[in-house]
């Protein structure tokens, strides 16, 4: 199917965004696509206050000493950072943004399975949130977002509302996963095959079978620390016989395969941005679409190595250490398809595109340095340092957020129907790599060095890597800025992009520009497979690479 | 079989069919129940953990749990289970009012349940029974047995917890049912809400021998 | 060979190499370090090769289909994988090392609590924050904590074990030569965490069986066993009372002063709080807050009876809510205070090894 | 419609009759192993096993496992095949770590002279405290 050229006619007609007005009606909506946009205007906040925590860290961090705050008011501030981050942007964001409304799009489907269940989702989220808010205004949380026992058990600060909320947060992940995988089995398009999913529904699809098996195990947990803390049941108590490092087991039983959830979309995105921009199909459909269910699966098995250095045992030690070594190649697979797909492509380089060049960049060095961790002798010396902070800041912040990044430029058009300005985007996403590195590199080192993270002050060997790494994240909070006021200027005064501004060929480019209620107006027959560049319709030449 | 599926008013736009919505629904219901799995994982790990390090303690605790209680328990759930399976039965072929006794009587065993429970909970309190750091009976102390009551008092207690929520969803899928919202062509609810007794009773088999027998 | 692990240390900021261990866990990083650097980079090149050579020429152009065969799949698999599990097969004897004490190491208990560190030796003597320990010989260390999870790490000696509350867990390591290395807390325990720091001394052999011969033959408070020490209660002065001793901690007041009642260079701190004291000039003063204070900041002008005039003034040095945060430590540190946790320390038995 | 419905399910009352007799037969055995001499283990594996058979029974007939397939047996094997590695591992952990840094008092620590070592615990005695006739 050749796309249509742009005509402001398909801009005029009505879409989702106009279709009806009025805060109720985004309130009561039950269309994946204003749900999406619910979830884009709450993510990003948590982003930004996320971010203003993260600026406060850095700041406090620029000398070895107390710097405009003290010890108790950091360790609330590096709590609130690793909470909000984690639990309302990291988590929701690619799924609840890009997943909702892009997947029945792809799928060619009108909606979600369960659309009411979606709206519902927004609404926990937004309680989870608020009951976690308010209990770190009632005086703060400073047991970090590991909320490791006993200290969590015994901390005077308050600890059970931030509990409550981020169990509340994950029933409303638990729910969204639900939702992603019945409507990936049951709403395909006639003629959409398995094999012919977009590989964005494959990595979602593997996303939603982690928040669904992982999740309640967190939120068990979590109620369990907070039973301990408020009735005295001595589940992990050490006074009572408990052991500490079980909380530690069944904690990174979700939260490793959490660290998927929040990378995987990251891929979802990337897979997308890649075959687009390099107007080719991917190298190596089956193995990309493979690897992202072998790392939801194998994900699970790997959560000891964060306990090495914790009193696990050494036979335990050797089993999660070899198991991590088989995760990594899920990812590796990845990344070698994605370089081998630009080969002969015909490669255009935008701003979706230069953060798909940082996301492989962030995630090669990040994926690395895990791979270093997991290898058992040198965890033993980097385990609680800056290193550990730097390496899944690269994995998160670095590849996670610029494919955030390249999702939210490739789909702006799509959203929206109109376009940023490419000339401050590119200028941008150079500001944002640039700022990563000078943030995240010197983390590399005072790890390296043994600065141990969570530390309020330090001693004076530490302080130039620190102003570096501080000097960075001023950088970087200035490229977001950046962002930010281009993309919120393109919703008012963009150019009209017309419906496939890209000359992308996903199935969701088949819909108008932003599209209407509906979707389709009736069901779409898939006759091939996405991204098929190759003009003759079905196939066309196919080449062997030598 | 789609002029059917729009003739009638359950069937949601974005399905092209009742069969494919009933199948979605299904599939929905059973991730749910997974999610609950996990959910008691969490503590049948813990109760694994501590009853591999203290086994003592948790054999001679577990001799104070009421077995006559808890068996009779067991063939209570058991029970409430088959009527619920026939109360679907019942309700895929149209019988309505079959399919609300049934229910009925499968909400009544969920109470007489509960009730049993009760009871034990008021013996085990009345011997100083408690949890954690509140356990003071004097008839057993050691290492590890507080444990037990810890567990056993979470375990029972979020499975009751369940019991309850299994009830209130039974009935309001039996007061739908007495209104006639069902046909053979549509019971969707009831088979869910008998899924979610069913694991119920499911985790029940698990907890009986764990805290009773061991 | 020698210049080039030198090299590669300060090319990645490692501290030095104190022992073996720490040589051997470091010639692993540096291959891990130098392959990891070559594929990423190899991937980056090519990344930007096809950039160049494939950029796009003209508008929705069109792209050939390329297929993938087998082999590149397993390729892809197998060279990363074979490289993961060859580090994995280098690294896990190295781990099982460290967690395999040798039968002949000496055992030092450590005792970690919010925010120091204290180390016995069986049979004495104790210290706190400095491990002394000799030069070439197997130390065993057997740790647990009072209160929280805290984390002993010596980044020197790339060795690092989390220590638990009520419990033991071990390490051991081999210091190669004499000199001082910074001990840090590396598991998150609240506001002193960052500065619950330690020092290993490691000793010629011989000088540290004289200073061990010395102390124990000595009358030195130290070479007793540890006494309990109470633990003030969750209150509201909670905060005030860490901040306290977090204070008397920084600025060496333990050096002199115990919080248990021995004797030491000065006098303890042990309900010290409104006690009647007898100074060398005769007199006898009531130990309250002015008193407290100005000892601190004057402390030639009351010196208790039977105690050398050798505490430095501390004016200056503490301001005036430091010095009050202190005082209210002191006046914390009552043997009749009541106390929410355990009132025993673990007591120092030698485990029988495994 | 109706008939669809009707075929998708091969069971009848007679069938739930037959499953429920089962449980209740299973249930019976249970109780009355529990109270039969037998070692530990062998105590724990039978009840398991049992447990296990009436929990296959109720999701096989019960939950209609039989009849639906794919997606639905997928869902229920993945989700206890991940009870039983989290249970199986951390057990394993437990099992092979250092013998001291499980809890105090419990199993691994042994003939250890406790009393010795062990850092206190409250309101317990070291050692396992039954009244001769406990009610």
């Amino acid at each position: 199917m050749p796309p249509s050229p742009p005509s402001e006619a398909v801009y005029n007609t009505p879409n989702y965004l106009n279709a009806e007005a009025g805060i109720r009606s985004w309130l009561t909506t039950r269309d994946h696509k204003r749900i999406a946009i619910m979830y884009l205007v709450l993510t990003v906040s948590a982003f930004a206050i996320g971010g203003i925590f993260a600026l406060l860290i850095r700041l406090e961090l620029l000398t070895p000493g107390p710097t405009i705050m003290d010890a108790a008011t950091y360790n609330r501030m590096f709590t609130l950072h690793g909470v909000v981050m984690i639990f309302l942007f990291m988590i929701p964001a690619i799924p609840g943004i890009f997943g909702n409304f892009l997947l029945p799009l792809m799928l060619g489907a009108q909606d979600v399975a369960f659309p009411r269940i979606n709206l519902f989702t927004v609404y926990l989220y937004v309680i989870g949130a608020v009951i976690a808010v308010w209990g770190m205004v009632q005086g703060g949380t400073d047991t970090g977002w590991t909320f490791y026992t006993p200290y969590s058990t015994t901390t005077v600060t308050t600890v059970a509302p931030v509990l409550l909320g981020a169990f509340i947060i994950g029933m409303s992940s638990i729910l969204t996963g639900v939702n992603f995988i019945v409507t990936t089995h049951t709403l395909r398009a006639p003629g959409l095959t398995w094999m012919r999913l977009p590989l964005f529904v494959w990595a979602i699809y593997a996303t939603s079978i982690i928040q669904v098996l992982a999740t309640p195990v967190l939120g068990m947990t979590l109620l369990l620390v907070a039973v301990e803390k408020v009735f005295g049941f001595g589940i992990f108590d050490p006074v009572r016989g408990g052991d500490p490092i079980l909380f530690q087991h069944l904690f990174w039983f979700y939260s490793h395969p959490a660290v998927y959830i929040m990378v995987l979309p990251a891929m979802a995105v990337v897979s997308e941005v890649v075959q687009a921009f390099a107007r080719k199909n991917i190298f190596g459909y089956k193995a990309v679409a493979f690897s992202s269910l072998g790392i939801a699966f194998v994900g699970f098995f790997v959560w000891g190595h964060h306990l090495f250095t914790s009193g696990q045992s050494t036979f335990a030690s050797g089993v999660f250490g070899v198991l991590s070594m088989f995760v990594g190649i899920f990812t590796a697979i990845k990344v070698f398809n994605w370089t081998a797909t630009l080969y002969k492509g015909a490669i255009h380089v935008a701003a979706p595109f230069v953060y798909f060049l940082g996301f492989l960049y962030f995630l090669m060095f990040g994926g690395l340095t895990g791979i270093a961790l997991s290898t058992v002798s040198l965890d033993v010396h980097w385990q609680d340092t800056y290193f550990v902070v730097a390496h899944f800041h690269f994995i998160m912040v670095g590849a996670t957020i610029m494919a955030f990044l390249a999702a939210l430029h490739y789909w702006w058009p799509k959203m929206f129907g109109r376009m940023y300005s490419e000339r401050w985007a590119l200028a941008a996403a150079v500001l944002v790599i640039l700022g990563f590195n000078a943030t995240f590199i010197p983390q590399f080192l005072l790890g390296n060095m043994g600065m141990p993270r969570r530390y309020y002050s330090y001693p004076e060997q530490f302080w130039p890597l620190n102003v570096a790494s501080t000097a960075g994240a001023s950088l970087l909070a200035f490229g977001f800025l950046i962002v930010l006021i281009y993309l919120v200027t393109a919703l008012v005064s963009g150019e009209v992009s017309g419906p496939n501004p890209w000359g992308s060929r996903g199935y969701e480019w088949n819909t108008p520009s932003p599209p209407n209620v509906q979707n389709f107006p009736e069901t779409p027959l898939i006759t091939g497979s996405a991204h098929d560049y190759t003009d003759e319709p079905g196939g066309g030449e196919v080449a062997r690479v030598h | 079989m789609s002029t059917e599926a729009a003739a009638t008013p359950n069937l949601a736009h974005h399905f092209p069919n009742l069969e494919q919505q009933e199948h979605a629904a299904r599939l929905g219901m059973w991730l749910f129940l997974a999610t609950e799995v996990l959910l008691f994982t969490v503590l049948f790990t813990a109760y694994s953990v501590y009853r591999f390090l203290f086994p003592a303690a948790f054999a001679a605790a577990s001799e104070l749990a009421h077995v006559a209680i808890g068996a009779t328990n067991t063939l209570v759930l058991i029970t409430s289970s088959l009527t619920v399976a026939l109360a679907i039965h019942a309700a895929r072929q149209g019988r309505r009012k079959a399919t609300v006794a049934l229910l009925a009587v499968t909400i009544a065993f969920g109470a007489a349940f509960m009730v049993l429970k009760g009871v034990e909970y008021a013996h085990h309190f009345a011997d100083g029974q408690f949890p954690g750091r509140y356990y003071r009976y004097p008839g057993l102390q050691g290492p590890g047995v507080s444990m037990y009551f810890s567990l056993y008092f979470l375990m029972t207690g979020l499975h009751g917890l369940h019991v309850l929520i299994g009830m209130g969803v039974l009935t309001w899928v039996a007061l739908r049912a007495a209104r006639g919202d069902f046909s053979p062509s549509y019971s969707t609810p009831v088979e869910l809400g008998g899924l979610y007794w069913h694991l119920v009773d499911l985790i029940w088999i698990f907890l009986f021998p764990l805290f009773y027998l061991l | 060979m020698n210049e080039l692990n030198e090299l590669m240390r300060k090319v990645l900021w490692l501290p030095e190499q104190a022992s073996e261990y720490a040589a051997s866990v470091d010639h692993l990083h540096f291959f891990v370090f130098l392959v990891s650097q070559l594929g990423a980079w190899t991937v980056v090149v090519t990344t930007l090769v096809f950039i160049v050579r494939y950029r796009k020429r003209r508008a929705l152009q069109s792209t050939v289909h390329v297929e993938p065969r087998a082999i590149h799949e397993v390729v892809f698999i197998g060279l990363p994988l074979s490289l993961f599990l060859l580090w994995f097969a280098i690294g896990f004897p190295q781990y099982v090392t460290l967690q395999t004490p040798p039968r002949d190491a000496r055992d030092v208990y450590v005792m970690a609590k919010k925010w120091m560190w204290k180390f016995a030796y069986p049979g004495g003597p104790n210290s706190t924050d400095v491990l002394r320990v000799p030069a070439g010989r197997p130390i065993r260390l057997l740790l647990t904590s009072r209160d929280v999870i805290h984390s002993f790490f010596v980044p020197a000696l790339r060795l690092k074990q989390d220590v638990l509350p009520g419990r033991y867990t071990q390490t051991w390591f081999k210091a190669t030569q004499p000199g001082h290395f910074q001990i840090f807390c590396a598991e998150y325990c609240g506001l002193g965490h960052s500065s619950m720091l330690g020092e290993v001394l490691v000793m010629p052999p011989d000088e540290f069986d004289a200073w061990m011969d010395r102390e124990r033959s000595s009358n030195h408070p130290s070479a007793q066993d540890e006494q309990p020490v109470s633990e003030e209660g969750v209150d509201i002065r909670g905060n005030l009372l860490e901040q306290g001793r977090r204070i008397a901690v920084v600025q060496g007041c333990f050096k002199c002063h115990s919080v248990d009642g021995s004797q030491h260079i000065g006098p303890t701190w042990l309900d010290l709080y409104n006690a009647r004291v007898k100074l060398e000039t005769g007199k006898t003063v009531v130990a309250d807050e002015a008193y407290l204070t100005r000892s601190m900041m004057e402390p030639a002008a009351d010196v208790v009876a039977g105690y050398k005039a050798v505490m430095p003034t501390f004016q200056g040095k503490l301001s005036a809510p430091e010095a009050a945060a202190i005082v209210e430590f002191i006046k914390s540190l009552r043997t009749d205070a009541p106390s929410a946790a355990p009132q025993k320390g673990p007591i120092y038995a030698p485990i029988p090894a495994k | 419609m109706a008939d669809a419905a009707h075929a998708r399910s091969h069971f009848g009352p007679a069938h739930y009759l037959a499953v429920w007799g089962a449980l209740v037969l299973l249930t019976a055995a249970t109780v009355g192993v529990a109270k039969v001499e037998m070692p530990h283990w062998a105590h724990v594996t039978v009840a398991l096993v049992i447990a296990t058979g009436k929990a296959g029974l109720v999701a096989l007939f019960f939950m209609h496992l039989w009849e639906h397939g794919g997606a639905i047996r997928l869902v229920l094997v993945v989700s206890v095949l991940f009870l039983v590695l989290l249970i199986g591992l951390v057990l394993a952990d437990n099992a092979t770590r250092f013998q001291y840094a499980n809890p105090p008092y419990s199993e691994s620590w042994g003939e250890a002279p406790f009393e010795a070592v062990a850092p206190p615990m409250q309101d317990a005695p070291a050692k396992l405290e039954k009244e001769a006739e406990p009610r």
